[in-house]
């Protein structure tokens, strides 16, 4: 019964609960988010491509894009740090659900940080052997 | 007899985060056999660990969510003695301030936990309301809630700004007076003991010959805690590890009530030893040799074995994870209890099955 | 002799005559045709005495000894050979306290009689509407036992001896409900002892002979209380004709033959702490369980209450001591019987409690106790029968009596599992006739408020037993569609016997009214102020109504309504949660307490029956020096 | 007048239980808050059910259908018993029926932790009922069985018998300490564990109608001859009864089911007992 | 036009979480969404951890062969409608274990996943907003399955 008092104090206090989303998210600033390209400065070293531990990035060096599989990425930093061209930056927000893996294709021809979106083949699971 | 009944137990429960699968036997209620069905979790960690060792310290971080920034301490610490480098000072202490908040969010989610498993769910919501608070610091320092990502072998990759310091002081200061009500009331609540106190006893000789580590064993009466090798920054701290005598999941649940305090403790004696230098160390070439390398994670004595050849695949890497140790001794305590006293009990050795299994 | 007396002479005569045709003739098809015989015999004649009674409006038929001319000479020596044979039975089985009691009993006998000059008390027989009931039970449930036995002992080697002694049983329990003269009550108590004895013993193994004689000596025990309390009632009271006892003004000493006759009844009804008997004596074929062990001959204690309940419920502190004794009883073999795993034990414990709460209803001394507990009697004997004749029928299909065999039975013997569950529903839940008297028990309690609290554990411990052990019928494997009660493999025979049993039990329950007002009453109004006010469709007491109809009517549309409703083949039907495994899961029922625990309970119990029996003895004598 | 009276009984029979949805909305805005979260809507119990209404029907065996139909039935004709003015001690046993088709339902499915829930729902029974029992039977010594006779003086009378009443609702809302069978971190739901769509919603609505009883019984023991008083105190009686059940629910652990049977036969037991007692002591008769 | 069912079907979605070999970091985080910080009862959900009861799978891990058929016992237990969301990196394309042996590569491998969520582990926030994108699509399918009805 110790729970009482502060049972009856929470009654009568603000609650905890964030109001997302009808408010955004609290991030802190330094928020591992996702990761953007600035393609402008991209070289093309495939640093990141080989430092990624989870293959998340594509890098096409004839295409000129550099590919992100979002629902692969772990967002530890490690292509942000490798960059010799500070092409990649870390931002706040996160990446968002979709009803397909997501990949994000920054290439020559579109502005800094935007990205063509495009998703990876869904599986529909497989029937049990 | 034929009077025993056999039900699964997990692997997908309501009691328990993870798969783990507990065959019960029962008379009536009574437990009068257990086997433990491991295994669901596992994935192949070791291998996966093995392939490159500049990308592993992220993948060790995966091995356990939980206590993730001390399986990647483990593994740059195996890697740092292989190399033969002492890590700067400075990031000593903010590995040891990581592990000590991760070691908070650790036991703030198993006490919610066990109060969740005895059914008191508003002791539940009180411990992660808390447990929110450090999450959030540790979103603000490391820049995500659960994998810091900040080790790297030869330091820590991410410095702690003096702002982040006054963070981290002020979140102490909030949060302590709350965990004193937090362990007001886990000491006290007269239902909580009476679901608690006797369940599940672990004697002192039954914790050795099961070879317990971590919380289990220290509330059976072994005063072990690796934390006083004085790896990274423990040297510089002041503690002594936290021990009871009585071996029931309320032991069990205090000691882990009492490290979150003692914790708080690391953290704030830890904040003024911290000057200004660097964090880490630039290594070079590819490590060759083998390297044992132990920290005390949330569940206990976490034991990394490295063994490189000069090659950027390492050519074994050996996890022992508290969790393991402290799992199996669940058939030490399961039978006799009731099925009541099943996810209290389990949940109070603190199963971190993604651990066991790897 | 009129036509009533013809049909009494004939209920109790025809079965005896029975038994001497079946022991002589010995075939198979002989013994069928005596038993079918009798029963139509015994049925037809049973409800021509309702009839008849009903003719008189229920007015008491006595007949006198008179009437009775050639028999009752013969009756005397029957006596007298009777407790001989004890002293004999007690000889050859060693025990030396079978034999003593035997003696003692034999020894009063003669005592009596040459106290009354070997001169039946007039009337020696008395019809009245309590004795037609149990009359009317004998007669048709155990005529529908006696027909369920040609299947289930069909291939006993000593059937001439099965139904010989049940014929005799049924003969004797008629004899012994219409005997108004103690000495001729203690006659054929006697006979039904000696049936009990024989039929409890029939399977002959090691076991079977413990608990028969383990029976022989607790029910002598208690004839021999008997036969000290018709002595004693004859030195108080003047006379050995229950219906001359005085109904006022008794004490001290007075109040000895009834504490004595109580305990007789205790005995026969396996009343704490003479319960053990009844318990060992489930070895007997089920038939015998079902005929005497819970039907009709444990009846014949608490039959005895009632019979002298006029003088019982003015004798203030045995009135209490007997609503004590048998709450107790009720509370703790409730209690018991939660713990039990096999099905005719549990159906035992079970009787045990309701004969406890017909006690109780006497103890409890209101009209409306009694007309309560007259209703138990009646409805508990047809539902009671009715369940151990299923248990019977699935042993047959299963191999086993245990709760735990009857495992999904619903799938593989629906009509038995029917069977089962409206034995269960009628004797639990309402609005069915055992439900009708204890709501009725519940009301009359009100006077005695000790008695709600062992009231309200000891009814929801009924629930716990009877519904574990449906949970176990129920829990068919997973995807089991609902089958037709014609798929069932059960012989012809168990099929009419247990249908007709359920028909019973439900078609009485609808008219508890009219039983209430043609049966009951009647008895009750002899003796007592009006108690229950039905009209039929509803029973009123002073605080309360219980609509029967609405109910019935309720129950009867909720049931067929859902078999209407719930079609087959719209669902789909998945595996069972096991936590994600695929688990074939065996349901084992849940028993509460360790053997030792339940024999600590029985002690336990046992020790305060003791008790509170010794007080029933000791307060007269009590009283009386004060 | 009759005609108009009929049709007052059949609204209450059908709004009762809508107010009971209402109140366990409240009890989970309300635990919500005493959690320091925000908690659902208040309407959420009829969301849920209308949810569960739309689901598709999925089953272990039929019988599992016909008993949640039976229980519904049975609760709802113990609360228009109860609402007509009938006896008391008829609608308890009726209810009681409603319970035990629950358990059948349960056992009816093989599956582990629906039979467990099914025999720890009995044991639930087995502590309850009797408590229940005796509040009734108090009721009628005190009073009346016929619930339309009962009048005031109840409150006054049998203050400790209401306060048995309390742990009946905390095990009947199945509120910790004494949701043991349906014991969510033991036997996920218990009996309820193999029911789903369609028919846990019949299950759920069985639940409001037994619970409106239940908070019928409550509502009895405030009378006053002011129908707007009356009404007000019962409503306020009752609400008190669910505040209290949620406090108890927020501020401890689940028991056993040991303990839960020994407390509730104990402590319900005893407390009627000593009002019983007391107000021999003090009347001279019951 | 939207039925009143599906209006109900949105405003009540029960979960139930299965960990099929993730990290445990997702779980923490799903937990969390129980508690008062994200509380998702706000939306009428509750945690039944019954495939029979639930509304939406909440799946973590990159199913390990072990929990393969585990997890497709739980998917066929659980009534229509229901819908599957994949938790993390890991459920979604099994990443982070991409080099271990016992793992199947992510959660639509075995069962189909209608939201995939990112991220290592997934925010509570991500979370609610796969919630919210998965009740969306119940609303568009409900929307659509009216039109049929009335086309």
């Amino acid at each position: 019964m110790s729970m009482l008092t502060s049972s009856i104090k929470n009654l009568f206090s603000r609650p905890f609960t964030t109001r997302y989303p009808k408010v955004p998210a609290d991030l802190p600033p330094g928020n591992r988010g996702r990761v953007l390209y600035d393609m402008s400065r991209c070289i093309f070293c495939r640093k990141c491509e080989r430092s990624c531990p989870t293959v998340a990035i594509i890098t096409d060096r004839d295409a000129k894009t550099q590919t992100v599989i979002r629902h692969r990425c772990i967002g530890c930093n490690t292509c942000v740090e490798v960059c010799p061209t500070e092409t990649i930056t870390m931002v706040q927000e996160y990446s968002r659900p979709d009803t397909a893996p997501t990949v994000n294709v920054f290439s020559l021809d579109l502005p800094r940080h935007e990205y063509r979106i495009e998703h990876l083949p869904r599986h529909d699971g497989r029937k049990k052997d | 007899m034929g009077r025993a009944t056999t039900i699964p137990f997990g692997p997908q429960h309501a009691a328990f985060l993870e798969p783990l699968n507990v065959t019960l036997t029962l008379e009536e209620e009574k437990v009068v056999g257990a086997v433990l069905n491991q295994g669901y979790n596992h994935r192949g960690m070791e291998h996966a660990l093995s392939l490159d060792y500049r990308k592993s310290q992220y993948i060790s971080e995966r091995v356990c969510g939980i206590c993730s920034f001390h399986h990647s301490t483990a593994y740059c610490q195996g890697l740092e003695s292989i190399y033969g480098i002492d890590v700067p000072e400075r990031g000593r202490l903010i590995r040891t301030i990581m592990m000590e908040c991760q070691r908070l969010t650790s036991h703030l989610l198993a006490l919610g936990h066990i109060a969740e498993s005895v059914g008191y769910e508003n002791l539940f919501m009180q411990c992660f309301r808390e447990r929110e608070l450090v999450m959030t610091l540790v979103n603000r320092i490391s820049g995500n809630r659960v994998h810091y990502s900040m080790n790297v072998a030869g330091g820590v990759k991410r410095d702690i700004s003096p702002e982040g310091l006054k963070d981290i002081q002020a979140t102490m200061s909030r949060l302590r007076p709350r965990l004193r009500e937090l362990h007001r009331v886990f000491s006290r609540d007269r239902t909580l003991s009476k679901r608690t106190k006797g369940i599940g006893v672990l004697s002192n000789q039954a914790a050795r010959e099961w070879g317990n580590v971590g919380p289990v064993s220290r509330a059976s009466g072994i005063p072990r805690d690796i934390r006083q090798d004085g790896f990274a920054a423990y040297s510089m701290v002041k503690f002594s590890p936290i021990v009871r005598e009585e071996g029931d999941c309320y032991a069990r649940m205090m000691v882990r009530m009492d490290e979150c305090l003692q914790s708080m403790d690391i953290i704030e004696q830890c904040l003024p030893l911290i000057k200004d230098g660097p964090v880490a160390i630039q290594m070079k070439g590819h490590p060759k040799g083998e390297a044992y390398s132990r920290v005390e994670a949330p569940r206990g004595e976490l034991v990394y074995f490295i063994r490189a050849n000069g090659k950027t695949a390492l050519e074994r890497i050996k996890l022992r994870t508290p969790a393991l140790m402290n799992v199996a001794s669940l058939l030490a305590m399961l039978p006799g209890c009731q099925l009541a006293d099943v996810p209290t009990i389990t949940v109070s050795v603190d199963p971190c099955i993604c651990c066991t299994d790897r | 002799m009129s036509a009533g007396e013809l049909l009494a002479v004939l209920l109790f005569l025809v079965p005896m005559i029975g038994a001497v045709v079946v022991l002589v003739g010995r075939s198979v098809p002989v013994i069928k045709v005596t038993v079918a015989a009798v029963t139509v015999v015994l049925a037809l004649s049973s409800v021509g005495l309702l009839l008849v009674l009903a003719s008189r409006s229920f007015a008491p038929l006595a007949i006198e000894a008179q009437a009775l001319y050639p028999l009752s000479p013969v009756l005397i020596v029957a006596d007298l050979a009777l407790t001989a044979l004890f002293i004999i039975i007690g000889w050859r089985l060693r025990s030396m306290i079978i034999a003593a009691a035997a003696a003692l009993n034999l020894a009063l006998t003669v005592l009596l009689g040459a106290w009354t000059g070997f001169s039946e008390s007039d009337p020696a027989m008395l019809i009245d509407n309590l004795a037609l009931i149990m009359a009317l039970i004998t007669s048709l449930v155990g005529s529908v036992i006696a027909i369920y036995s040609f299947r289930y002992m069909r291939e006993d080697p000593r059937q001439p001896r099965f139904f010989a002694v049940t014929l005799l049983f049924l003969g004797g329990m008629n004899a012994a409900v219409f005997s108004n003269d103690l000495l001729w009550l203690f006659l054929f108590w006697d006979v039904t002892t000696l049936c009990s004895f024989l039929l409890i013993a029939h399977d002959g193994t090691m076991e079977a002979r413990d608990a028969a004689r383990r029976a022989l000596a607790i029910t002598l025990g208690g004839a021999t209380a008997f036969i000290i309390g018709a002595v004693l009632a004859l030195e108080q009271y003047g006379t050995l004709s229950i219906s001359d006892f005085p109904v006022a003004g008794l004490g001290g000493l007075a109040l000895l033959p009834l504490s004595l006759l109580a305990i007789a009844a205790f005995t026969k009804s396996a009343q704490l702490p003479f319960q053990s008997w009844l318990l060992r004596a489930m070895v007997a074929p089920t038939p015998v369980s079902a005929l005497l062990h819970s039907a009709t001959m444990v009846n014949l204690g608490v039959y005895l209450l009632l019979r002298i309940s006029p003088s019982i419920v003015n004798a203030a502190a045995i009135n209490w001591l007997v609503a004590l004794i048998s709450g107790a009883t009720f509370l703790a073999s409730n209690i018991l019987a939660m713990t039990q795993r096999n099905a005719k034990r549990v159906l035992a414990w079970s009787t045990i409690g309701n004969l406890g709460l017909v006690a109780m209803c006497v103890g409890i001394s209101t009209s409306l106790a009694i007309a309560a507990g007259v209703i138990l009697l009646l409805y508990h004997s047809i539902s009671k029968a009715l369940l151990f004749l299923s248990v019977g029928a699935a042993k047959e299909g299963l191999g086993s009596e245990d709760i735990e065999a009857m495992e999904g039975m619903r799938a593989k013997m629906p009509f038995v599992s029917a069977a089962l569950f409206i034995g269960i529903f009628t004797i639990v839940l309402p609005p069915f006739g055992m439900f009708a008297s204890k709501w009725i028990i519940s009301s009359a309690a009100l006077t005695f408020p000790l008695l709600i609290f062992l009231l309200g554990v000891g009814f929801a411990s009924t629930l716990v037993y009877y519904f574990k052990w449906v949970g176990n019928i129920l829990s068919a494997a997973p995807g089991s569609r609902r089958v037709t009660l014609r798929a069932d493999p059960l012989p012809a025979n168990y099929k009419w016997t247990l249908g007709s049993l359920m028909g019973g039990a439900i078609v009485l329950s609808a008219l508890i009214g009219p039983v209430i007002r043609y049966l009951v009453q009647p008895f009750i109004d002899r003796h007592f102020i009006l108690p229950v006010g039905t009209n039929d469709l509803n029973i009123f007491t002073s605080s309360g109504e219980f609509p029967v109809l609405v109910l019935l009517l309720l129950v009867g549309l909720i049931f067929a309504g859902l078999a209407i409703i719930v079609r087959p083949g719209e669902e789909e039907m998945s595996k069972p949660y096991a936590s994600g495994e695929d688990f074939d899961f065996e349901s084992r029922g849940n028993y509460f307490a360790s053997e030792a625990a339940v024999m600590q309970g029985i002690k336990v119990s046992e020790g305060a029956g003791v008790l509170l029996v010794v007080l029933l003895i000791a307060l007269p004598i009590a009283l009386e020096v004060m | 007048m009759d005609l108009l009276a009929y049709a007052l009984q059949v609204l209450t029979v059908i709004v009762a239980p809508l107010v009971v949805g209402l109140a366990m909305g409240m009890d989970r805005k309300i635990t919500a808050r005493m959690q320091n979260r925000r908690g659902p809507p208040v309407l959420q119990p009829f969301y849920d059910v209308g949810k569960l209404l739309s689901k598709r029907p999925m089953l272990l065996s039929e019988l599992q259908a016909t008993f949640a139909g039976a229980a519904l039935l049975f609760h709802a004709a113990a609360l228009a018993l109860f609402v007509s003015g009938s006896d008391l001690l008829v609608t308890f046993f009726v209810s009681g029926t409603g319970s035990v088709c629950l358990v059948m339902g349960a056992f009816s499915a093989r599956s582990p932790y629906s039979f467990i829930g099914g025999q720890r729902e009995l044991l639930a029974i087995l502590a309850y009922e009797p408590v229940l029992f005796l509040v009734v039977l108090s009721i009628g010594m005190r009073s009346s069985f016929l619930v339309g006779d009962i009048q005031g003086g109840l409150l006054h009378d049998l203050p400790l018998v209401l306060l048995a009443l309390v742990p009946v609702l905390v095990v009947l809302l199945e509120k910790s300490p004494f949701d043991v069978p349906t014991a969510h971190q033991e036997i996920i739901s218990g009996p309820y564990v193999e029911y789903s769509g369609p028919y846990l919603a019949i299950l759920e609505v069985a639940r409001w109608f037994q619970l409106a009883f239940v908070f019928g019984m409550v509502t009895l023991f405030f009378w006053s001859g002011d129908a707007v008083i009356s009404i007000a105190g019962k409503l306020a009686l009752a609400f008190a009864a669910l505040f209290a059940t949620i406090v108890i629910d927020n501020a401890s652990a689940r028991l056993t089911r040991e303990n839960m049977v020994s407390f509730m036969l104990i402590a319900g037991i005893g407390l009627v007992a000593i009002n019983l007692l007391v107000l021999f002591i003090l009347k001279g008769s019951i | 036009m939207m039925t009143l069912e599906s209006k109900m079907r949105i405003r009540s979605p029960w979960i139930m979480h299965f960990d099929t070999g993730s990290c445990n970091g997702c779980d923490m985080e799903v937990w969390a969404l129980l508690t008062p910080r994200y509380d998702i009862e706000r939306f009428g959900a509750m945690n039944r951890a019954n495939p029979k009861q639930a509304d939406i799978l909440l799946i973590t891990g990159p199913v390990t062969k072990r929990c393969e058929d585990r997890l497709r016992n739980l998917y066929e237990q659980t009534p229509e409608p229901k819908l599957v969301i994949a938790c993390g990196d890991c459920a979604s394309t099994g990443a982070p274990f991409h080099n271990c042996y016992n793992v199947n590569g992510g959660v639509d491998k075995v069962i189909p996943v209608d939201v995939y969520v990112p991220g290592c582990a997934c925010r509570p926030e991500v979370l609610i907003d796969a919630l919210v994108l998965g009740l969306s699509k119940w609303r568009e399918k409900a929307a659509g399955a009216d039109k049929e009805a009335e086309g």
